[in-house]
């Protein structure tokens, strides 16, 4: 099996979605906050991953946008949940070492007093390993 | 025991019920045996204990034939096959009238002989009323004990509850006896190369004798004639006893009852040849939960059985030879 | 009535108004919160990748120490409650996580599911009754207008959290009419406030709180409430809108007139 | 014994060239009641059959084994030789040596060993046939119609037509049913009500045709031919005869704050009412929930008004109990429930609306009279948004898995209709894939594009946002221009997915008509026979088989009457003597069999048996023979082996195995 | 074992149903498409009609392979015989497989009318597999007496 294939498989294990399933109707992407900020919109997913181009995804500047906010994982009619593929290929980046979203050394200066914890921990959870 | 005898009477005399159907005492005092009690007096034989095992579900297809109710006492597993029993229209609810008793394990005598006691005279600690932790059994030999676990049936380790499934008033506590998981002497079979398999049912198989008693206990064997006694598949006569039912008589019976087995037991507990019957069974039993989703015959009186059920999805008969 | 609680990290820190709050009107209601010995931060988000295991424990052990005392567990942040509701879940349903779960925790009995995950509205809801919630409120907030916030931890994935219809809630809508007060409702409020994008694209999510908050005061909100501190800390740091922002456990607790008792 | 001959054919070469057909021949004599055996050129040719006759004459044969080609080519032609020549059709058995054996084996004496084998398992088995015969049973020359909308009424004409009585059952006050409702028809545009009102009063007014309207199916005993079904007549309250359709009553009604389920709950009705002008029959009915003297025994006013005494406050439900040879069900269709679609504001704006109830908006008898506003102030829109597959297409429990098939042409009529009355409108519409398959369709969507500038956007949308300002935000996705479209809207329309009524379960099941998982009932055979239940006697029309536009249930509603006229046409049903049959003396009576037939065809009886000297009442499984199509599933799950299958015994399929494996 | 058997001739039973599988068989046949002579068809009304007695019978009776081919499910004559049809042999399947007959002896396939081809490609391949397995001699006596 190529190395391609193999990442698009891990993704569809990581993330437990069939993108099969999608029929590109593109309510992910009528329903997704972050959009306008998106380089590869939510409707899009499927196709690198059926593509077999896991590598680009995982470039992608959506993967730090996405904020799970499962606006798409709700409405989806198909039940293939994109934000649960960007989830993944995110998890492919932070597993991977030294593959972080966010270093050590810029924390503090994005850190306010009012800040809560639950932010911190959740940024790290998508950020860092 | 005093309670239910007590109870019995007052239906009885009431007009509830016109008999009993119940445990009498036996020769010996491990082998009491299913009985009918007609009248309150003939209750003095009555006993209840934890040699009562038998099932006393299937005899109430005869009894549902009977002027009038008749008391049927029922541990929780025996409510499973009354109930199948009601699904497949073969006792009427309204003749029979349920004491749920309770049950904190069954016995096997066998097990207690093949701790070495021989010579019984008398056995405590099997009534209802003790504690069933352990049987301080007379011999001639002398007093013998014997762990209450130790003694009991296969069934009662892998027991499916306290809950009575259907019952008109209950008596007794239970106790949890489960203590082992249901499937695993399937799996562990499962396991086994095929040639282990078959050495393994070829040396349980070959003790066979062809006695019927497991066909003639098995709430779920309730034919009026059974298949392997009309000629209904056979074009030959049968005289001799190559015959092809004889042949392929335990895989035959457990397909028949597949779906419809409680897993009371019973097969088990009556082989004269301790052959594990029930393994068949559970091996239906298992395969149904795992390919078409959990079902436990007796559950309710209600549900679609799984061999007349079906779904679009449902596993391919090739998924046999993928699993391994 | 006693139940298992999980105040979660921020709520022993920067929300600590949320959970005092919470505490005090809970005993005001006549119910307990029992907190849980010993617990760890959820992780403030459901583990992402479906392989999983470690990042799933501490909820794990709380949901376990709740079924251990035959309690309800209740949680109040909606992060924790989120993440919580959702390995319950998959302790439930998914037999390959429960099996992996169970072999790290090395308990007793293995841990399947059992417990039942409230949140604190659901509390309110379920087990109290707005009606009888209704009763016990001393300090009406007649006349207020208060917008309830619901983000989207609280709603979403609606089949999981089985919270509230995560399309058109209400839940939060009957809280305030309960408490005297006059409900907004207004289609932003189960839309995303950023959540934690906030720590390194402000502006992207000073845009979606900017969305709400505008919402919210265009249908007439003079407040609004919510049960998340990142939501708060994003609506009250982010919006470039006045609006108040509270938690709900406060006006809970000022209706029931127990706010300054604990303050 | 039997006295069975064997017929081997050379079918020219096509056997002889492969099997050595003499040595087939020869072997059989070999066998256990055979007789005769020869060998010919074309068993199937005059000559061959004329063998077959005089071996039977002669050698006083009791059956037959022919070794030919496939049972599906011959089997009929052997089985009528055999039955001129006085022999019981059914004790004929082929034994396929030519496809099974000689055309696919190249080795003459493999081939002529398994044409041996063949040959003697077709022995074996007609060494246990029985001579079969088909029953017989009557035909009701009479249809019941469920359901008046225009399926119905157009099978019910068409039955008509051919000279049969047909009743039409319908629930509501009505006939007409989901296409009075509509204002306009694709492709063509022309107005509902007048394509549909002349077909309302042909039906009413044809002899043979009998409406029962405000009524329901109760009960459905019987089978094929001879169907018993209880109508419940539901009380009107208004004497039907002696009513003039006058109408005063509706306007004096002082209660009227009835939902009108007719404009679909957008405005109300009074609580004596037809449900619309053209109401077939012009009887009104008092819903008694709304009605005041009903719920406080005061008023009476309609009762005062009407000249011609009709109303009936005493009216009670009537029971009438009928008899049919063929059932047609044509149940129709509602739309989904949207409660599960919040995020398009359904339930938070009036001005979110489904497309069914845009036709009552459109529709000049509707709430709004016909003009295109507002629900929610009256004001004029300028921006329509029409959202497609809501609900359809859908993987989720929240909507259906199919496509509903009518909204893609239905949003293309109403785009088209809204631009050409209301030019200065703009209407946009999200579609994921426009589906216009048909006669002139895709034209006439493409007309809505071109001719009428209907802006199409390829993506679906997300959420509809209600604004402060009344306005609505439409959110969505242009897939194409690939970016995320914030539209303000001023009426949004949900083309809504259609589910089949969901009374049709009830009436299946009384049916015993067979439903798939989304409440359509199931074809006989979904391409050969897609008008036909499995259930014999019973006929499928319109959408409660599947989603279809008008002219399809049309097209549909005729073949349903041509299928029933087909039935009602014979005086006496000849039934497949194949059937199953229950051993009364083994029958236990456990249902077992009867969960498992798919034509209801196993029913329970309490008969007095006589096992054996032993004389009592057991429950039996009795199957009915016209019903029974002879799968035999019952045979399998009979755990008594009382079950068997005629024709298909186990003990003939035990020989046949016997025979093989020898 | 009889594997080395050079003239080992495997009897092999078809059960075929009559509107899907046995017309498969039939185009199979008036296109020419050989199989083994092994095979042997028996003509069922449905899937649905064969009771799992009569594959315990043929083993019994001698048979090294059994297999049995009904209309595709959704595609049944009857609508509904082949899904009983398919829980039943799932069913006895594993309980052979569980008592230690190989697998491989037993088999379904669905096959429509209209697949000749296939019908030809899967006995092919089943009298292979039989004669890979060589004679049966586990199934004739379930009792196992030896």
């Amino acid at each position: 099996m190529s190395a391609k294939k193999k990442q698009a498989e891990l993704i569809e294990e990581i993330s437990g979605v069939n993108p099969l399933k999608c029929m590109k109707c593109g309510k992910c992407s009528a329903s997704c906050p972050s959009y306008n900020e998106m380089d590869i919109k939510p409707h899009q997913f499927v196709s690198y991953v059926i593509n077999e181009d896991v590598e680009s995804l995982v470039n992608s500047a959506s993967l730090w946008k996405c904020l799970s906010c499962f606006a798409c994982v709700e409405r989806c009619p198909r039940d293939v949940k994109p934000g649960k593929l960007i989830d993944a290929a995110r998890q492919m980046v932070v597993r991977q070492k030294e593959q972080t979203y966010l270093s050590p050394d810029e924390i503090p200066e994005l850190l306010d007093p009012e800040l809560p914890q639950q932010l911190l921990v959740s940024a790290f959870r998508r950020y860092r390993r | 025991m005093q309670e239910l005898i007590n109870r019995a009477k007052e239906l009885l005399n009431d007009g509830t019920v016109a008999r009993v159907l119940g445990w009498k005492a036996g020769d010996l005092p491990y082998n009491p045996e299913p009985a009918f009690f007609e009248s309150a007096e003939s209750l003095k034989d009555f006993v209840y204990n934890g040699f009562c095992g038998a099932n006393l579900s299937k005899y109430m297809i005869e009894a549902s034939k009977l002027e009038g109710k008749t008391l049927v006492c029922l541990k929780p597993c025996d409510t499973y096959s009354f109930n199948q029993l009601i699904k497949e229209h073969r006792v009427d609810r309204e003749k029979a009238y349920i004491i749920g008793v309770g049950c904190k394990g069954k016995l096997d005598i066998e097990k207690i002989r093949n701790q070495g006691v021989k010579g019984i005279e008398s056995i405590e600690g099997a009534e209802i009323g003790d504690g069933a932790d352990e049987l301080k059994i007379q011999t001639i030999y002398g007093e013998k004990t014997v762990a209450y676990a130790d003694a009991m049936l296969e069934r009662c380790h892998v027991c499916k509850g306290k809950e009575h499934k259907i019952y008109d008033e209950e008596i007794f506590e239970s106790k949890e006896t489960k203590d082992g998981e249901r499937f695993d002497e399937v799996s562990r079979i499962e396991k086994m190369s095929p040639a282990e398999k078959f050495a393994f049912f070829q040396k349980e198989l070959s003790k066979c004798i062809r006695c019927n008693a497991c066909r003639n206990v098995c709430p779920a064997c309730s034919c009026r004639k059974c298949v392997f006694d009309s000629n209904k598949f056979d074009s030959s006569q049968k005289a001799n006893v190559d015959s092809f039912e004889e042949k392929m008589f335990h895989i035959i019976r457990a397909f028949h009852v597949a779906g419809r087995c409680t897993d009371c037991g019973e097969c088990s507990r009556v082989c004269p040849q301790g052959i594990p019957l029930h393994l068949f069974n559970r091996k239906f039993i298992k395969d149904i939960d795992e390919l078409y989703g959990e079902y436990q015959a007796g559950d309710d009186t209600d549900s679609k059985a799984p061999l007349t059920n079906y779904t679009f999805e449902d596993a391919e008969p090739s998924i046999v030879g993928k699993r391994g | 009535m006693k139940y298992s609680y999980y105040p979660g990290c921020t709520l022993r820190t920067k929300a600590k108004d949320l959970d005092d709050y919470a505490r005090a009107s809970a005993k005001a209601l006549g119910f307990e919160l029992e907190e849980i010995e010993d617990w760890q931060c959820c992780g403030g988000v459901y583990p992402l990748g479906t392989d999983e295991i470690a990042t799933k424990l501490s909820c794990v052990r709380a949901l376990n120490a709740a079924k251990e005392k035959e309690q309800e567990l209740v949680t109040v942040c909606s992060a924790c409650h989120h993440v919580m509701k959702r390995v319950n879940d998959d302790m439930k349903n998914v037999e390959d996580i429960c099996t992996r779960a169970n072999n790290y925790m090395e308990l007793d009995e293995p841990y399947k599911g059992e417990t039942n995950v409230l949140h604190f509205l659901e509390v309110l809801r379920d087990k109290v009754g707005f009606d009888e919630l209704k009763k016990k409120v001393v300090n009406p907030l007649t006349g207020k207008k208060i917008g309830a916030y619901y983000g989207c931890l609280l709603l979403r994935p609606g089949k999981v959290l089985n919270f509230d219809n995560p399309e058109n809630p209400k839940i939060m809508e009957d809280f305030i009419r309960a408490i005297g007060a006059e409900p907004v409702i207004y289609p932003y409020r189960n839309e995303c406030c950023g959540g934690y994008i906030s720590l390194k694209e402000k502006e992207m999510a000073e845009n979606m709180c900017d969305k709400i908050t505008e919402s919210a005061e265009g249908f007439g909100a003079d407040m609004l409430i919510t049960a998340c501190p990142l939501c708060m800390y994003n609506l009250n740091k982010s919006s470039r809108r006045e609006i108040p922002v509270v938690y709900f456990t406060e006006i809970l607790a000022e209706a029931l007139g127990v706010k300054e008792v604990q303050a | 014994m039997q006295r069975i001959g064997v017929f081997v054919c050379h079918c020219g070469s096509n056997i002889a060239a492969t099997v050595d057909v003499a040595k087939v021949a020869e072997m059989a004599l070999m066998e256990p009641g055979v007789v005769h055996a020869e060998d010919y050129q074309y068993m199937c040719s005059e000559a061959g059959q004329a063998k077959i006759a005089d071996a039977i004459h002669e050698k006083k044969l009791s059956g037959i084994v022919v070794c030919s080609c496939s049972p599906r080519m011959h089997e009929a032609t052997f089985r009528k030789a055999a039955e001129r020549a006085g022999l019981n059709p059914y004790m004929v058995e082929i034994a396929n040596i030519r496809e099974h054996c000689s055309w696919i084996h190249k080795d003459m004496e493999e081939a002529t060993k398994k044409a041996v084998i063949l040959m003697r398992a077709a022995v074996a088995k007609v060494n246990l046939n029985t001579p079969l015969q088909p029953g017989e049973s009557r035909v009701t020359k009479r249809a019941l119609i469920i359901g008046g909308g225009i399926a119905g009424i157009q099978t019910a004409l068409d039955i008509a037509d051919a000279g049969y009585e047909v009743d039409i059952v319908e629930k509501t006050p009505s006939i007409g049913g989901r296409m009075s409702q509509l204002d306009k028809t694709f492709p063509t545009l022309d107005c509902s009500a007048c394509i549909l009102t002349p077909k309302m009063v042909e039906a009413s007014a044809h002899e043979k045709i009998n409406i029962y309207t405000y009524s329901e199916v109760e009960n459905v005993s019987g089978f094929v031919g001879d169907f018993t079904v209880d109508i419940r007549k539901k009380a009107r309250s208004v004497d039907m005869d002696k009513c003039t359709g006058c109408g005063v009553c509706q306007e004096k009604c002082p209660s009227k704050k009835a939902p009108s389920e007719f404009n679909r709950g957008l405005n109300n009705r009074s609580a004596i009412y037809t449900p619309f002008a053209q109401a077939i029959p012009n009887v009104p009915v008092i819903d008694r929930e709304a009605c005041i003297k009903f719920k406080t025994g005061k008023c009476g006013i309609c009762s005062k008004v009407c000249q011609a005494g009709a109303i009936d406050y005493e009216q009670k439900d009537e029971i009438i109990t009928e008899k049919y040879g063929a059932i047609v069900v044509a149940t129709g269709f509602d739309t989904i429930n949207l409660e599960k679609y919040d995020e398009y504001a359904y339930s938070q704006s009036k001005d979110v609306i489904t497309s069914l109830e845009l036709e009552r908006v459109m529709n000049a008898a509707g709430p709004t009279h016909g003009h295109l506003e507002r629900l929610s102030d009256g004001k004029a829109p300028k921006e329509m948004v029409f959202i497609q597959c809501v609900g359809s297409r859908c993987a989720d429990d929240r909507g259906k898995p199919y496509c509903s098939k009518i909204c893609c042409m239905y949003t293309a009529k109403h785009a088209m209709l809204i631009r050409d009355k209301y030019p200065d409108v703009n209407v946009t519409v999200f579609y994921i894939d426009v589906r216009t398959p048909g006669k002139n369709f895709d034209e006439f969507y493409r007309r809505a594009v071109e001719q009428y500038g209907v802006n199409y956007i390829k993506g679906q949308v997300g959420k509809v946002i209600p604004q402060p300002n009344g306005k609505l935000l439409v959110q969505g996705s242009d897939l194409l221009d690939n970016r995320q479209i914030l539209k303000e809207a001023d009426m949004v329309v949900l083309a809504t997915a259609i589910e089949p009524n969901p009374d049709v379960r009830k009436i299946a099941t009384m049916l015993t008509a067979s439903i798939d998982t989304n409440n359509f009932l199931t074809e006989a055979h979904a391409k050969l026979r897609p008008v036909e239940s499995p259930t014999a006697g019973i006929f499928l029309s319109g959408v409660c088989q599947g989603p279809k536009d008008i002219p399809e249930t049309v097209a549909q509603a005729g073949a349903a009457a041509v299928k029933a006229i087909g039935l009602l046409a014979k005086d006496k049903l000849l039934t497949n003597p194949c059937t199953a049959h229950s051993d009364e003396l083994l029958c236990n009576g456990c249902s077992t069999c009867e969960n498992v037939c798919p034509y209801g065809a196993i029913t329970y009886e309490d008969k007095e048996v006589n096992d054996h000297g032993i004389r009592e009442v057991r429950r039996l499984a009795v199957v009915n023979s016209a019903l029974c199509q002879g799968c035999g599933a019952c045979t399998v799950a009979c755990p008594s082996g009382a079950m068997d299958l005629q024709g298909f015994s186990n003990r003939q399929i035990i020989a046949e195995v016997d025979a093989i494996c020898r | 074992m009889s594997i080395e058997n050079k003239n080992f001739r495997p009897k092999i039973v078809a059960f075929c149903c009559n509107w899907c599988s046995y017309a498969g068989a039939d185009l199979a046949g008036s296109s020419r498409l050989s199989y083994p002579a092994d095979v042997k068809v028996i003509r069922v009304p449905c899937s649905c009609r064969v009771n799992p007695m009569f594959i315990l019978r043929a083993f019994e009776k001698g048979a090294d392979g059994v297999i049995m081919c009904g209309c595709h499910p959704g595609d049944c004559h009857y609508s509904t015989g082949n899904y009983y049809a398919r829980r039943r042999m799932t069913l006895l399947f594993s309980m052979l497989d569980y008592i230690g007959v190989e697998n491989g002896r037993t088999r379904v396939e669905w096959v429509s009318a209209a697949e000749g081809v296939k019908f030809s490609d899967t006995m092919n391949s089943f009298v292979e597999k039989i004669y890979s397995l060589g004679e049966n001699v586990r199934l004739g006596d379930l009792r196992c007496r030896s």
